[in-house]
């Protein structure tokens, strides 16, 4: 279990997904979250359409907005979702 | 505490809110609000908000604090919701109290600028005639956040 | 009412005066409040909010309606106090609903920068020590309300 | 009656003149603010001195803010008093 990373999807992602979380296992050396985005996408081919539907999609590492190139470590949390709209 | 921050599916209530930044400090010459509300019109009848529970509560937190240091307030609010809000239902309340009221005006402002497109929320619309959308960022918000990085103070 | 302005000895109540810019058109996205307070410090015990009847009350409606036109605003409101107020009392309360963020807030500034120094109030301070002084308008004030000249909107 | 001019004194003006209001005869025709302020200090040396002491002195004339050029008429209400300083 030490070798999961947790992964979420938000919003209209989440909704065109159709699941908000997803246990993908990893090499305990890690990876960056763009090869975890694509390791994601070679299993799942609903998820690579998804993600590639959003030009402008977001990535949060332990719920800190992050960039495709952070290293990702066994028991992270990487969460994908679109620009965000509060306020 | 001069910073209050809160992510709730209850409603606000302004006026306690502001009377809590008036009253933090002696020093305290002003106090600047705004508050978000559900715009009706184009066959709007209600929205939801998402949000990314954790990571929500600390981007707000960090944003207030960041106002907090940045303005020199004696205080700031930040209070969001979430869920279903129907027309006219606040969404989001931001204050600011100052002793003077550039910096309670200007904080009031930064603070709901940067909470648009820096904190985890997704607004999805539910229109009369049955359509639901989710809300797609304004490049005019995020160029309104970006434009706080370079501004003074 | 879109415009409501008062010139009043009694409190006003910010929740109150809030929800009633809230409330005045479903078409309302945002309402900004700003509320100027005596702020203690230096000894200041109290101060006395003198005016000129009549001409306060012409001076403060021509400032709402030039808001509400310049601004597009949905309403605004300004209530001012007078007489003898102490150390964290409510002096003045200005606020704007307009459809966008943007629009309330600028408007709010616009109304407490014109205000400072546009309508007929004079503040005379009273110190611990028994000093009473005229407070001096302050040519950052005047700054402020002349810059509003050649803004846009 | 109908020659008569109501000043007005505000704030620190009032209270070093040591009285609120004023009724002053002037001719028919009016004149100017410059010149009715005159008058006064010409008739009240005490006015004189507050009004000297006031650097940045203004004027209303039937509670609009007027200039020191603008003509006063029989009837009219004048206010003299210092920048003013609400909010």
């Amino acid at each position: 279990m030490a070798e999961q990373v947790t992964v979420l999807f938000f919003a209209a992602l989440r909704e065109q997904i159709g699941q908000e979380s997803l246990s993908v296992s990893i090499a305990p050396g890690g990876l960056s979250v763009r090869a975890l985005r694509a390791q994601i996408e070679g299993a799942n081919p609903a998820i690579a359409q998804a993600l590639a539907e959003q030009p402008r999609l977001r990535v949060a590492v332990n719920q800190t907005l992050s960039t495709f190139e952070h290293m990702v470590k066994p028991g992270d949390e990487v969460a994908f979702f679109p620009p965000m709209t509060g306020g | 505490m001069p910073v209050h921050v809160r992510v709730q599916a209850a409603p606000f209530d302004v006026g306690q809110q502001t009377e809590r930044l008036s009253t933090l400090s002696p020093h305290t010459g002003g106090v600047g609000v705004f508050v978000g509300q559900v715009r009706g019109g184009q066959g709007l009848r209600a929205m939801t908000l998402e949000h990314y529970p954790g990571m929500t509560e600390a981007s707000l937190q960090a944003l207030a604090q960041e106002a907090l240091v940045r303005f020199e307030l004696t205080g700031c609010t930040v209070i969001h919701r979430i869920g279903r809000l129907e027309i006219g239902a606040g969404i989001v309340f931001v204050g600011a109290a100052a002793a003077h009221r550039g910096a309670a005006l200007t904080a009031t402002t930064f603070l709901i600028d940067r909470l648009k497109t820096g904190a985890p929320f997704w607004k999805r619309e539910e229109y009369e005639d049955g359509r639901a959308i989710w809300v797609d960022a304004r490049e005019t918000d995020e160029e309104a956040a970006r434009a706080w990085l370079t501004r003074t103070p």
